[in-house]
């Protein structure tokens, strides 16, 4: 089978609202949850009937809600991407300290972030390019550490077609070894013993294509299923 | 989400032979001591138990070690009023103690509950409470490396408590029970009345419900001091 | 003991030129817009800021870089909606940056403020924030040693404040306020409205006032984001 | 002249009121004080007119007052002696971890201990005579790190009329160089430099009586007052 061009792959890869949606399914009700900047945010939306998940910002808040609208900000109330937020009931406000001590302390069950490479055996680069310019961390050094499960919302592939899944990072690493599964445009992969490997795919595309877009080998050690969701 | 318990037993239930257990308060104050007669009542034994004391009279921790479930305190003050279940137990080599200055001990505790595996502070320096332990300079001053405390389970005492585990103290019995809830694998709270959620205002939470597994009602909690002016016995 | 001082002016006056200053809020909450516009007023120069991030716009912290106060920034996240004034300083070689990895920073001024001169952390092992940095193994896994961050001052912003200098702050506003508050040599907190002492229950006081020097008001404080909807300059 | 009796000693030293009344005398109108249990307590009672300091007890408490009347105690408002106290208008509770926060990061400004025994290079023993029995430290090795000025209250000699400040401790060590004035029965004495600089001494004891009666050697640096306390 010849290899998919980018125009095939824009097709039938999913949105990161779909991407989303795959990785709200496995956040259980009542799980402690941080939701990196951007991306990672729109997992909260997804939450299926009947879970509730306590969502965590490292600015010192557990237990928020939605934005709330327009007009009615109070700028006192935000989370780590400086946007305003409401409270639900049962939250709590606490400093820095005590919010990391959270994270760090391994306290969160699940910390879902964005990548510009996983590696097999775990590391992740998301925090820099490399390329100069002002650098920033935030919390994505602490947010790898810690929480039970380190989940990665990314497309399969750069926009140029490179892997982002990687046998090694060649970008500046946030964390080592620290990524648990990551669920792609095409796929959803845990990372094992060193491995990466392949829990869901997408039914359309093959695993010799799949194969062809990730920059390492995609092992299985049991059933694959399909990676299916719904328009949105 | 709802962390409620209907009953101490079923609260401490799980708690296993061997497990290590902080235990929460200081002197009496803040100590969980109807979760720790039903530990007692639970039959756990060869407990590693971390408490700043060593009981005093027979209730609460002086009855747990009285009984022989405590296999190792880890405290930095086994005397109080009356210490001598735990002295004589001790003096008969019957009990293991890992004494630990009570900032050392409170810190220890704390960094469980961060993710700090170590940390140098001056306490203890030159002293034979620093013997074995890596020392450094920084900037010209001697330190004590200490590692991390964290726990199986702990036991403490708290005033208000919601269903989602968020909890407030009284007075000075916060002491280390906000640490504790921090450091264990399973925390388990009992508290002396619980509200709706919201019942405790964000701002005034002490101890967020991600660090609680277990909230369980004690209406009116005995005080420690009171139970040992009356002599009181446990079991 | 009455801590309060009667103007911004006077409440920042003591402020040399080199002097360490830590800032406390995160992006505009909890930013002490008004003391950093009165230290921009002092003139003080050659500063080594300690804030979260790197000012946005042209008030509050980006306002002190743009008049070229701060010599040195030690922050997270240098990034914001308008982050020009800092981006242009940086990008020719104007100001020096620490970038530090948030919950790091959190804890390096938390240690200061503990007498804890030292840590391990497993944030930024193997990346190269962490380069030349001491590292060592803790129950099998790699950890990187951290130093903690001190100031000669710290600016802080909290919502009620008394004479004696205990402080409560205003929901998310909190954030790195109460840390610096105990590692600086010389705290002074704006306060949206100063109570009798006792007026902030003793349950509720989150920094105690042994952590603060000076307390001044400032009844309405300005927040950053709405300055800077306003595309405020300062000065 | 002659060696002192322990008969005429008894007869010219200092009650322990007395040296708790004469450190008092040294604390600033706002300051953070932490006593130890026991006789250092009593500093509490002879703060001059017109000064207020601020107590600190390790359980978490700042700005306590003095013990409530028989009856009236609240068991859930205690001090690191476990004994009853009130609050004073400004008090703040705090758990153990930032109550020695406030110890070993130096915010304390005074801290009175007991003592076995002084060293001319600041050593104190105070937590064990060394003899077995059941160890027991608390807080003292925390307190004596941190606070300006450490400063410890004892009688000038044992019962038996051993020195207590001495060249070298032989009792197990509480800290390391960490003395800074020692108010005794007979004298008012710096730790400098490792050296014992007397700054006061009672009027009645000669300057070679006092130093029989020190295990080390008693440097001046200046004029030495007369250490003079009210009856009490």
């Amino acid at each position: 089978m010849s290899k998919m061009t980018m125009e095939q792959l824009a097709e039938i890869k999913l949105s990161n609202a779909q991407i989303a949606w795959r990785a709200a399914q496995d956040i259980e009700d009542g799980a402690y949850v941080n939701l990196g900047i951007g991306f990672p945010e729109m997992v909260a939306k997804f939450q299926p009937e009947g879970r509730e998940a306590i969502f965590h910002t490292e600015n010192g808040v557990l237990g928020f809600g939605e934005a709330p609208a327009a007009g009615e900000e109070d700028w006192d109330l935000i989370n780590a991407g400086k946007k305003a937020i409401t409270l639900k009931p049962g939250s709590a406000f606490f400093h820095h300290a005590d919010s990391f001590a959270m994270v760090r302390g391994g306290h969160l069950d699940v910390a879902i972030l964005g990548a510009y490479q996983v590696a097999e055996n775990g590391d992740l680069a998301n925090w820099s390019t490399g390329r100069g310019g002002v650098p920033a961390v935030g919390g994505a050094m602490d947010l790898v550490h810690g929480a039970k499960r380190v989940a990665v919302l990314t497309d399969h592939v750069t926009k140029k077609g490179d892997p982002k899944l990687v046998a090694s990072c060649t970008m500046p690493l946030t964390g080592v070894g620290c990524v648990t599964r990551i669920y792609t445009s095409l796929a959803v992969v845990d990372v094992e013993a060193g491995r990466f490997v392949l829990r869901e795919k997408l039914p359309v595309i093959t695993m010799e294509n799949l194969q062809a877009l990730t920059g390492a080998e995609l092992t299985t050690n049991g059933p694959v299923g399909d990676l299916i969701a719904p328009d949105l | 989400m709802d962390k409620q318990v209907a009953t101490l037993a079923e609260a401490v239930a799980g708690i296993p032979d061997g497990a290590s257990v902080m235990i929460g308060g200081f002197g009496g104050s803040g100590a969980p001591i109807e979760l720790i007669h039903a530990l007692i009542d639970s039959g756990a034994r060869d407990l590693t138990v971390v408490n700043n004391n060593a009981g005093n009279g027979h209730v609460g921790l002086a009855a747990l070690i009285e009984q022989k479930r405590v296999k190792k305190l880890i405290c930095s003050f086994p005397r109080s009023a009356d210490p001598r279940v735990f002295t004589e137990m001790y003096l008969a080599g019957e009990i293991e103690l890992e004494l630990v200055p009570q900032g050392t001990l409170a810190e220890r505790i704390r960094a469980g509950g961060a993710g700090i595996p170590a940390f140098y502070t001056p306490t203890s320096y030159g002293t034979e409470l620093a013997a074995g332990k890596p020392t450094a300079e920084f900037d010209g001053k001697p330190y004590v490396q200490e590692r991390w405390l964290k726990a199986d389970y702990a036991l403490i005492k708290a005033e208000l408590g919601d269903a989602m585990g968020n909890l407030s103290y009284r007075m000075a019995a916060r002491n280390f029970n906000p640490l504790m809830a921090t450091a264990a694998t399973h925390t388990i709270a009992q508290v002396s009345r619980v509200v709706p959620l919201g019942g405790i205002d964000p701002e005034q939470v002490v101890t967020p419900g991600i660090f609680v597994n277990s909230v369980v009602a004690v209406a009116e909690p005995a005080q420690e001091e009171a139970l040992n002016r009356a002599e009181a016995v446990y079991p």
